[in-house]
This record gives structure tokens, sequence and C-alpha cells, in this order.
């Protein structure tokens, strides 16, 4: 029963990003909101901003205004609700965030009073909820003390941003409350505005955010007791649904649109906002990564190579177009660094089809001599940020995170984080907690029809699985930033001292645009160094890992009789299966091989007509007599995302 | 006017861990106990964690804290030991408040107005040397008044409140300070009363109409009156009176009525001291040959004059006097106050046992008929779920 | 301190001579009356000012009261604060539930001790009336509180003319402990004249009390409201001294 | 006497449009609703046995203070508490 003749917005609303302390995820709160006719809708979760970005992805889709907010804990365990206005606004809640959160422990927050004080620009104060320091004043019967806490935000936020917040949710007292509340709006010429502090979209999630809430308090449903909601009201509710509540103030509802239209602050970043390297006078980045490169050619390719060359312009320009030097400069001073201290360290991936990588020093591979593609890492059509991941030996991979924060100052770099979600083993193991029940009960297979508890907990757990559990650290993505960090995104205390992470994860800052530069951890790397100190102490004092060739024939007869235990890439069980029909006689067949046993080929059926065209079963044919350059190497068959680039550039000529 | 001063001591174990250990000073410390197979928090340095917290939820809240095993009598020692560095300035010490937040009262007597700070300040450099903390220190006519006073004050600064402005004092702090029910405060607060000066504005009968017993006394100590009776078990030097004899004296009945005067006189010394003597020494020196004396530890200690006399003359009698008596003295010890208040005002003790033995002869015929209520989920939002009513069980 | 106050005391308060004795023992400064001592009475105070005022001190010990009130006006709950209020002063209580509608969560809010109180379930009149004798004359009961002794069933009325009561009457008379019975009156008869106050108990009742709710006080809050208490019989004749007394019936949910 | 009925009296009320009481019906009885004093709303225990009561305390035009709820799934009202 949806009613459309009441205008009202919720302004106070928490997704699954409050960890265990709200059941949909932004999109399904969008979702509703949309379908109940809202033009706005505001995300308020505990001290994050974690569920911004697919907050604002969704209700764009949906068309409708995301206004982008934060319930904030106080010193002392108080609730105020913040929304955003502008980009200032933005900034500032960016900083109360992150300085919240660094002064708790991980999960909790505690924003000191004066700090909220310096930074109330651009946003929009709401009083909060029972436990706002208003509402909880005015519980206490302390009318003194709610009008001075009223008065102090009002002072500090100013007359036309702060609004009393009334919520009704059928408690006892609520009425009371509201009323009292009312009264201090009018007496202060406050604005008032009703929210519901939506915590599920729809009335049956309750038992959804009851097991979560159990699950945060570490307790069964039944020893929560009064700890729980007392009843269902928390659901994202339309006009038509509140107006009985407020039935004497229907202005309450009306209100809520007039705080929306403020509130006109659109998430955006561009792609630039690398710190700037530093070059040296006379350069800018453009030109210092050109003469870097100008002077690697030379030494790479002695004769002078005109093919070389016309690759290298050509890249330099698309680089330059995408404004993208000074990725490249950081990146480059970090391998540098990273070799100069002997750790290991190499670009991997479609980097490697980059000359200016390989002149960098980035990629260990010359893309003209392998006949790399450079579009699948970088090209017009493909406006994304390229990444580079840079694999460093695992044991030392410490080091160089802490170059990068030297360098650039702990306050411009943080790491990405990563949600990790309950999924189906930790759903089955929490639900069967709170349900007071043994997991081995939920594990026997049989006819859930028959039991209604086991039916509940099965609902219970697939409702559970993709919700976000735990805010982590990224195995590697690093942010960086001009400006301080803390200004331009939230973030908080990771598990390891003194180590930041930004609350989005890789997904998230991609859609943003902000480049991440991701320093991962490899082990084989590590080993590679250890291998190299014993060839040198046992056999061979001159030994140098990287002069070895790509073209020694017993390795690749080693390879092909799949006796490639412990070697890197080549040894899953697939590979093994692989490798002897394909006997890979040179380094591009080994590039095959790796490229065959990928999901893309594994799922598109397209490693066994490869196989029998190499095996000579079934005759080399091309789909079109044009697409026989950019196949050859694969007889025909187009099984890497490096043939598809080539592939198009073929039409593309 | 006789002046109180409390010393008070907050997170008296923490206090004394530090003490002991003077690494942990500078590292928050978590002071813990088993209790129900649970590690608890005892006492923390931390304000954020709240003495009855489990240890791993204190762990979240100060999570580079040291943990240490709280040992009781490592703190009774230190009590001890406090005590007794104060009655050296006071005959009469009494502990207001067991740890972990101790608050002891000392009996300063009747010091000149002037001197009242630099009292305080002995008194909290006595603790300091002690402990190594600085306690806060309140002086007052009132044990009550002074308490609080302690608990407001900062350290280093003593809180005096006058004779006579104790309400004053008391009127613009809030009324959760009182040493009353949470309840209490809970439901006056609904009646719009938030500081103590407003409960002194009522009149009495009213605040007695409306929460019993526990306005009547809330209303004293809206005005600063004590409610209880405030004892300081002295831990005094012994009294102690002697006459000397013009000359040699052999006759009985002089000596009788000699004791019979020290008797008195020791009384009064007694009642003026509020004590009571336990243990009763009668020395004589004979005009040849060294002195006699007879003692005697008493099972009920004596105050009344009487009885003095009677227990002194029995000590005199038993003496084997065979020479010419020149000079008596009597030593009196005064007594601890061993019973509690608690033990005191319990009549309801032996008539609760009546009752039981009642309860005991009833429950054969009637037994199923007495019932227990128990609030089993006081919060529990349906009504019928928060009581639960069952037999009583027979002991 | 005047020691012929101290001498009078002892006599009427075994709690009096407990401390003269204490202090005669261990020394007058070891232990003195607090300022807001309870003067010691044949009364058992209720804790209610008015109401105290009202019966010059409290209810009678040793005799039997009687209230009498229509539904909601405040009987039961100025019943269950005077226990409440009997409790905090050290003596026990005891709750005789005839009904078996006796509300252990209200009482709690009204500040009744739950865990120190008899309740009590006779299966009938008679078997209460054993009971509250055998429990009254033990010594240590200071209030027995029966719940309509007088409105139970047909056989009760019965009960109440035979001689059981007026046994028990006797042999409470020389104990502390005060003996208060309900009596509802119909919802019909609101402002009830004396005729209309008729009960089994009317005789002998040592003193009878009418409770009537007045006005219902709209504060917001919790229902409040007044109530007149009229004595209808004390001992000895009938009455007609009057109070009023202000009353709310506390609220027994938290917020939230 | 406060009387308490732990599993609610039977009783018939009449609503009004948004489902407030206007009258109680007690064993036959008419009392008309003078005042709603305070209203709530319990849904809870969906995991064992759900319970989801509209909870009214009224005054009644006779002066009773009554504590009644309605138990939403079965539709029935009860009594739970006389004040006194």
């Amino acid at each position: 029963m949806t009613d459309w003749t009441t205008p009202y917005v919720e302004l106070h609303c928490h997704s699954a990003y409050s960890l265990c302390d709200g059941a949909s995820l932004p999109d399904e709160l969008v979702d509703r909101a949309a379908d109940l006719g809202m033009q706005a809708l505001a995300l308020t979760d505990h001290d994050t901003l974690s569920g911004a970005v697919p907050f604002v992805r969704a209700a764009e889709a949906r068309g409708i205004h995301p206004i982008l907010g934060t319930e904030v804990t106080m010193v002392g365990g108080s609730h105020l609700t913040l929304l955003v206005r502008d980009a200032s606004g933005w900034q500032n809640l960016c900083q109360l965030i992150s300085h919240g959160q660094a002064r708790a422990p991980k999960g909790e927050a505690a924003l000191p009073w004066d700090t909220l004080a310096e930074h109330t620009g651009g946003l929009i104060c709401l009083t909060g909820c029972r436990r706002g320091p208003v509402a909880a004043a005015i519980q206490r019967l302390d009318m003194g003390r709610a009008e001075r806490a009223a008065r102090w935000l009002r002072d500090r936020f100013g007359q036309d941003h702060t609004v009393i917040e009334v919520q009704h949710h059928l408690h006892p007292g609520d009425g009371l409350l509201a009323r009292h509340l009312l009264d201090l709006a009018a007496h202060l010429r406050l604005t008032a505005v009703a929210t519901n502090n939506v915590h599920y979209a729809r009335r049956e999630q309750q038992p959804l955010h009851d097991v979560l809430t159990a699950i945060r308090l570490r307790t069964s449903l039944d020893a929560a007791g009064s700890r729980l909601r007392a009843n269902s009201e928390y659901y994202l509710k339309s006009g038509g649904r509140l107006r009985p509540l407020f039935a004497d103030h229907p202005e309450l509802l009306t209100n809520t649109l007039r705080v929306a239209e403020q509130c006109g602050y659109r998430l955006a970043y561009g792609l630039q906002d690398l710190p700037r390297f530093p070059t040296p006078p006379g350069y800018d980045a453009d030109g210092y990564l050109a003469r870097l490169c100008a002077d690697a050619l030379r030494c790479r390719y002695p004769g002078g190579s005109e093919r070389a060359c016309r690759q290298l312009a050509y890249e330099l320009r698309v680089i330059a177009e995408a404004q993208l030097s000074n990725y490249f400069l950081i990146v480059w001073d970090i391998v540098r660094e990273a070799r100069s201290r002997g750790i290991r360290c190499q670009g991997r991936g479609s980097a490697a089809g980059s000359l200016v990588a390989y002149l960098l020093d980035i990629s260990p591979i010359d893309p003209l001599a392998h006949d790399l593609v450079f579009e699948r890492f970088l090209s017009h059509e493909r406006p994304a940020l390229p990444d580079i991941d840079l694999d460093i030996a695992a044991d030392r991979r410490e080091e160089v995170i802490q170059y990068v924060f030297r360098t650039y100052g702990e306050a411009h770099a943080a790491m990405a984080c990563t949600f990790s979600t309950f999924g189906k083993r930790a759903a089955l193991r929490d639900v069967a907690r709170v349900l007071d029940l043994t997991s081995e009960h939920l594990l026997t297979p049989g006819d859930h029809a028959d039991d209604p508890t086991r039916a509940l907990a099965a609902e219970l757990c697939r409702q559970l699985e993709a919700l976000p559990r735990h805010l982590g650290q990224h195995n590697g993505g690093m942010l960086l930033t001009r400006a301080p960090l803390a200004t331009r995104v939230p973030v908080e205390p990771a598990a390891m001292p003194g180590r930041v992470v930004v609350q989005w994860d890789k997904t998230m800052l991609e859609e943003v645009g902000l480049v991440k530069i991701d320093l991962l951890g490899l082990r084989m790397l590590s080993a590679l160094t250890e291998a190299e100190a014993l060839v040198r102490a046992t056999a061979d004092p001159a030994f140098d890992l990287d002069r070895l060739t790509l073209d020694d024939p017993q390795i690749y007869q080693m390879i092909a009789a799949a006796d490639t235990i412990g070697v890197f890439q080549v040894e899953s069980r697939a590979q093994a299966q692989v490798l002897p029909k394909l006997k890979p006689a040179c380094f591009a067949d080994l590039m095959v091989a790796i490229s065959l046993i990928r999901p893309g080929p594994l799922q598109g059926e397209m490693v066994h007509p490869y196989l029998r065209r190499r095996m000579g079963i079934e005759p080399v044919t091309y789909a079109h007599p044009r697409l026989k350059r950019a196949l050859a190497e694969t007889l025909g068959s187009s099984c890497s995302r490096s043939r598809c680039s080539r592939w198009r550039g073929t039409w593309r000529v | 006017m006789t002046w109180i001063a409390v010393v008070h001591i907050a997170s008296f174990p923490i206090a004394v861990a530090r003490r002991d250990s003077p690494h942990r000073a500078h590292r928050p410390l978590l002071l813990i106990a088993e209790h129900d197979g649970q590690a608890v928090v005892v006492a923390a340095s931390d304000p954020a964690v709240t003495p009855g917290l489990a240890l791993h939820r204190a762990r979240l809240r100060c999570p580079d804290a040291l943990v240490h095993p709280h040992e009781p009598e490592r703190d009774q020692a230190a009590l001890f030991d406090l005590r007794a560095a104060l009655g050296t300035l006071s005959p009469r010490v009494a502990l207001l408040a067991p740890p972990p937040d101790v608050a002891l009262a000392v009996d300063l007597g009747h010091p000149g107005a002037s001197h009242l700070t630099q009292i305080a300040h002995l008194l909290a450099e006595r603790v300091r040397r002690r402990l190594g903390v600085v306690p806060s220190v309140g002086l007052a006519t009132r044990p009550t008044v002074a308490q609080l006073a302690a608990r407001v004050a900062t350290a280093g600064e003593p809180e005096i409140v006058s004779p006579g402005m104790e309400a004053a004092w008391l009127a613009p702090r809030p009324l959760d300070l009182l040493p009353i029910d949470e309840a209490l405060v809970w439901r006056l607060q609904q009646f719009g009363l938030r500081t103590i000066g407003a409960v002194t504005r009522l009149p009495c009968d009213a605040l007695e109409a409306q929460f019993g017993r526990a306005g009547r006394m809330l209303f004293e100590l809206a005005h600063g009156r004590d409610p209880l009776p405030f004892a300081a078990p002295p831990d005094t030097p012994p009294l102690v009176a002697g006459r000397r004899f013009a000359g040699p004296v052999t006759d009985a009945h002089v000596l009788a009525a000699a004791l019979a005067r020290l008797a008195e006189r020791l009384a009064h010394h007694l009642l003026h001291r509020g004590q009571a003597a336990r243990r009763l020494t009668l020395s004589l020196t004979p005009a040849h040959g060294p002195p006699v004396a007879a003692s005697r530890t008493l099972a009920e200690p004596a105050s009344d004059p009487a009885r003095l006399q009677a227990l002194l003359l029995a000590l005199l009698r038993g003496l084997d006097l065979r020479d010419a008596c020149e000079s008596l003295t009597v030593t009196l010890e005064p007594a601890a106050l061993m019973a509690t208040q608690h033990e005191l005002f319990a009549p309801e003790v032996t008539h609760a046992a009546r009752l039981e033995q009642t309860l005991t002869r009833l429950a054969a015929k009637h037994g199923a008929q007495f019932l227990r209520a128990t609030l089993a989920r006081p919060d529990a939002r349906c009504l019928e779920q928060r009581v639960r009513l069952a037999r009583r069980e027979e002991r | 301190m005047p020691d012929h106050e101290q001498a009078s005391d002892r006599r009427q308060n075994p709690l009096a001579g407990l401390i003269a004795a204490a202090q005669r023992r261990w020394g007058l400064r070891a232990l003195t009356w607090g300022a807001g001592r309870i003067a010691p009475s044949p009364a058992l105070p209720t804790g209610l000012l008015p109401l105290d005022a009202l019966l010059h001190g409290g209810l009678p010990r040793g005799r039997l009261t009687e209230f009498l009130g229509t539904p909601t006006s405040g009987m039961t709950t100025i019943a269950l604060m005077a226990l409440a209020h009997t409790q905090a002063r050290g003596e026990l209580a005891a709750w005789f539930d005839l009904r078996a509608t006796f509300d252990a969560a209200y009482a709690a809010a009204c500040g009744v001790d739950l865990p120190a109180l008899l309740l009590v379930r006779p299966p009938g009149v008679i078997d209460a009336l054993e009971l509250a004798e055998a429990l009254l004359t033990s010594g240590g009961v200071g209030l027995v509180v029966i719940d309509a002794l007088a409105r139970t069933r047909a056989a009760g009325e019965r009960a109440l003319a035979s001689p059981a009561l007026r046994r028990l009457l006797a042999a409470i008379a020389p104990h502390p402990g005060a003996l208060l019975a309900l009596t509802p009156l119909p919802a019909a008869r609101a402002r009830g004249h004396d005729d209309a106050l008729h009960s089994p108990l009317a005789q002998p009742a040592a003193l009878r009390l009418h409770v009537a709710r007045q006005t219902w006080e709209d504060n917001g809050a919790a229902p409040a409201c007044s109530v007149r208490i009229t004595v209808l019989k004390r001992r000895g004749g009938t009455d007609g001294a009057a109070t009023v007394l202000p009353l709310t019936f506390p609220a027994d949910w938290e917020f939230i | 006497m406060t009387r308490f009925w732990p599993h609610g009296l039977p009783i018939e009320v009449t609503c009004d449009a948004l489902a407030t009481p206007v009258a109680v019906s007690i064993q036959g009885r008419r009392l008309p609703v003078a005042r709603v004093v305070e209203r709530w709303r319990v849904d809870e225990g969906w995991w064992r046995r759900r319970a989801w009561r509209e909870y009214f305390q009224v005054i009644t035009a006779g002066g009773q203070l009554l504590l009644l709820y309605h138990d939403v799934r079965s539709g029935l009202w009860r009594l739970q508490r006389l004040y006194d």
C-alpha cells in the first residue's frame, strides 16, 4: 500500500555497511525508496562512508538523489546524524569520520566534541536518535541540558543547518519525547524533521536485523533479550505510513524535502589526484618520463630501432593524454627503490604490453620482442585507469610499503580495504549460534519443508551470505593522494598499529576514479632470491638470475614432461594435463599455455580446438582472413585478452 | 566544633599495584579477578573501563593495557598501613568506603579554621608518600558532607565546607552526588528535581509521603545532615590516671576511695572520647620494693563508673599487698569497635529466625501455599514473561 | 543527650534498647541516632505522610484494618507502597493473594522487595486466617495484607462470620504485626454512602478506610490522580476525618 | 486490587479508524474509553513464538485505568492489567 500523497524523504538510513547493524545493501534501500516514490534518500551509516559508492551508483541508476551522510558516534557514546551539503561538507565529514575512528578501538568510534566544532562547514546536523544528545537529555527529563545541547549544535552548525530529529517507533514514551522535541524546536526556532532511523528496507527483514544484532553482541537471540529492538518499525516507510504517527505535525514530513534540497553534493573525483612526483628542475612529469624512456631506449636497443622509437612516441602520447606520466614516475620510483635495496620486484599482467613499462624497468618483458599489445594496458577506447600490479618479494614487501609511506607522507597514503562477506560457512555457523542450534543440525541434508526451524535458518543464511561482515586491509592496494587523504576519503585505523585503511575497497575506488597502486607480495620472488644466493654459494659465484635467457631447450623439455611441481604459473593440475599435449618449445608457447588455463578460455571451450590444431588433428582456419595476423600465434583461436585487443586493432586498420 | 576530614582515593587497587611495581606507572593497567568462570575487571586506570566489565571487552576499550590479577590481600595490607599513617594525626580514623574507591574519615578534633588547609595538605602528603597518588580531601563538620566534599574535590585542592553552609554548598550540585538509590534519583528527576537544592525546598512531609523512609533520608542528606550514626573505631592510646599519696597508706578504705574517684574520672574521660575500656591495669608502688600490678581483659568492654570501680576494687583485692602504698596508677586500654553497625541494627535477624521456624513448621501443612515471586526478566516486553512465581523452596 | 528520653525509648522500641545497650558497652559515640530517626510507636507507618497523619502514625499494630475501594481507587497501590515501606524499615511483610491475580511486576514498581516478600496463596478463607495467625504470632512479620478477604466467595463470607476470625483477632492482639484487609467494591457504587460500604469486616475491624479516586491529572507522563481517604470507623466508633493523597501509578516499562 | 492476568482476560474492544480503542467490553459490561494514556507496539520473538501486540494504557469514562493489548496475529483483545 504505497501512499504517493504525502511527500517524504528518509534522512536517516543504515545499510549493511553499518557492519552488523543494517540488514539491507544500499541498492536494496535505493530500490525500495524509488518504489515508494521518494525523490531522494540519505545514507547515514555508523561512522563510515563505505556504502557511499554503491549507494550513489544505485541511486543514479534509479533516478533518485543520493544524500551522503553518517551517523557519528561522539565521545561518551551519543549519536548525531550529519548530512553533506556541498564539497566542503564532504571534506569535513571525511575528516570527522577519520578522527572519530582514529580515537577508538576497531569497530568503534569516538569523536571529540571540539573536533566536531571545527568541522561543521557544509554539513547539516540532525540531532540524532534516542541516543542523540538532545533526545537522551529529554529522556532523563533534563530539559535544561537538552536545550543546552541543541543550542550548542545550533551555534556550531548555524540556525539553518541544525535540525531537530524526531522519531516515532511506537515505543512507550515516543510520543512524549516527540512532544518535548517539538517544543524545543519551536523555542529555538529550529526546523524539525521526522526520520525513521531505518535499519532494513522492509519489515520482513526484522529477523535478519535481529540476527545481525545478536552476532554483533556475540550472543544468542534468546540471551540478547531487550537488547534487540522491541518491534519491527525500523523499515523504510513511506510518508503515508509515517503520517498517522505525526498526525498533529504534518510539517515534520514535508520538512524532510526542504532539508534534502539543501544537500546538492555529488560524489565525483578527477583522475589526477596523485602526489606530484618531484621531477628535476626544468622537467615536468611528461618531459621527465620521455627523457627517462629515451635514455633507456638507447641502452636497450643499442643499434636504435625505428619500430621502438615509433612505439615509444605513441605510448608517451597516450600516457600524456591520459595524464598518467606522474603515475608512471611514481611506480618507477618504487621499483627503483626496491631494486636498490635488493628486493626482487616486477610489474605483472597487462603492463607487460607497454614499452614504457619495459624501459622504466617496471616490466622485464620486451613487448616488441614478444609482440605484446599496448592497448590491452592503456588505450583511447578504454578510459579506465591502468593498474600496474607490482609483484614484490613477499618477505620484504613491508619495506617497500614503508618507503611509500615515508616518501609521500602518512597523511597522503593509505591501504585500500576489503570487505569480507559472511559467506556460506560463516553465515551457517552464526545463524546456528544465534538460534541456539548446532550447525550439524542445519547441515544434515533433508527436506527443509519438514522442519520450520531449518527452513528459517536456511532462509536467514541465504540473506546473510552477501552482507559485509568485516572491513580488512587489502593485500597491497595503496591509495596515494596529493591533498591530505583524510580530506578526500574516509579512513580508519587498520589492525596493524599506525596503519590506516580507506573505507572503500578496490572496486569502489575504481568507480570514483582514484588510482591505486598494487604492491603484492609474491613468495616466488623471495624463493628466487634465495635460490640465486644458493646457486652462488654452491655452484657458480658469478651466477646472475637476470642474465638467464628464455631459450634453454632443457627447460622446455622439463616443462613438456609436466615435471613442473613448484614452477610458478605452470604447476597446477590443469596445466600438468595440458603441457604434455602442448609440448611448449619457446616462450611464446608457454604464454599460450598459461593463457589457456584461465577461466575465460576454459568456459569458452577454446582449449580443445587449440590443442587439436596444435597437434595437427584439425586444420588451422581463421574466422576471417583479416584476423590471420592477430591470431596466428594462437592458431586461429581467440584465447587471450591480448589477442582480442589486437583482433580489434585489425578491424580498425 | 569537631572537624572531619575525608580522604578519597579513587581506584585504590590500581594505586597499590603501581606503587608496588613502578614500571607499571606509565601504562594503562587492568586488575582482574575470576568471576563465574570469566575474567572480570576489578579496577582499571582508564575511566573508559568500568569495574565489572569482562576482560575481553575491556581489552577492546583499552588495548594496550597491562593486565594483572587483583590481589585483595595486598589492598588490605596497604589500607591497614594507610590507616596507621593517618592515625598518627588523629586517634580516630574510620573507613567509610572500602576499595576500589576508598574513603577514610579522620576526626580532626577542634583545629583552628586557619589550619584546615594545612591539615588537608598534610593528610594528602601522607597518602602520597604511602601510595604515590594525591588523594582528594574534603573537610566539614559532618562526616557525610565531608565525604561528598572529598568526592567533589580535585586532587591537591581540599574542599572545605564551613559549618552551617552545608545545605548551601550542596544546593547547586546534582542529585546523584548524594549516596541514594539510582532509582530514587530517576524518580526525582521525573518530578523535575535535578539539584540537591531543589529537594531542600520541599517539605519533609511531602518527600516522605512520596518516597517513604527513603524520602526522609533524602531530606536529611540534602540538608547536609547525617542520617546514619557515624562511628570512628578508636585505635587510641590508653588512658592513664594515678594518685600519689602524701605519705604511705595502709588503710584499704582510703585506697578504695581513691580508686572510686579515679574510676569516676576515667569514666568521664571515656565518655568524652566516646569509648569504653577493654583492658584495665592497676599498679601500686609500695614504700619498699618493686611496684606490683594486676590487669584484666574484659569480655565485655565497660565505660560505666560503677562497673569500673567494681572491677578496680576486685583487682586491688587480688593484689598481694603487704606494705604501705605510696601511689597507684590505673591504665585503661580502650576497646576498638568490633561489631559492625549492621549487626547492631539487625533485630530482624532474630525475628527472621523465628519466622523461618514458623515457616518450617507451616511448610508441613501449608507448604504449597507459599510462593516466591522473582523478577526473572525485568525488561521483558511481554509483561507475563517478567515474573516467575514458584513454590518457596523449603530449607 | 537527655537520659530520660532514652529510658522511655527503651521501653517502647527494642531497637532503642539495643542502641542504649551498645552505647553503654562501647561508648556513647560508638553509636548514635541519625537526625532522621523514626519515633517508635504502636502504629506501623505506611510511609505516605498524609495517611500516617490521618491515622496518628500508621496502621494499628495487632489489629485488623480494612480498606474499601472501587476499581482504580488506588487502594492496592497504597497497600503495596505501605508494604514496601514496611520492608524498607527492615520488617517482614506478607501478601495473601486470594484471587491469584497478584501483579508482581507492578509490586516491584511500587518498591516492593520481591525476594523478601512472603507471597501466600491459600486455597480458602479459613486457611488464610489460620496462616495469617501463625505468621503474625510468630513475631517476625510487621504487616500482613489479605487481598479481597471479604469478597472472595459466598463460602468465604460465612467463614468470616465463624469463630476463626475472632480467634485470629484475639491471637494477634499482643503482637507487633498489623493486619490489613482489602475489600474491593463494585465499580457501580462509585461514590458510595456509608450504607453502601458494608462488609463482613465492618464489625471486627479496628479501623476502616474508604479509598476513593477523585480526579485524573493529565501531566503527559505516568498516569496520576488524587485519592481521598476517609476514616469510616476507628476503634470505638465512627469517624469521618479525611485526607487527600496525590498518587502516581508507577509505570513498569522502561522507555525503549 | 491491581489485578494481573498473565495470559490476558479475553475482552471485546471497539476501535476507531486509526485502530485506537473507543470502548472496552469486559464480561459484558461496556466501558467507553475516555483517554489513551500511552500506546506501544511489541513485535519480537519471531524465532520462537512471535508476539505481535499493540498495547494500550487507557482510562475509561468511569475512571478505571486499564492495560490492554491487541494480539495482531489472532486478532483478539486481552486485558492484561486493571490498575488499582
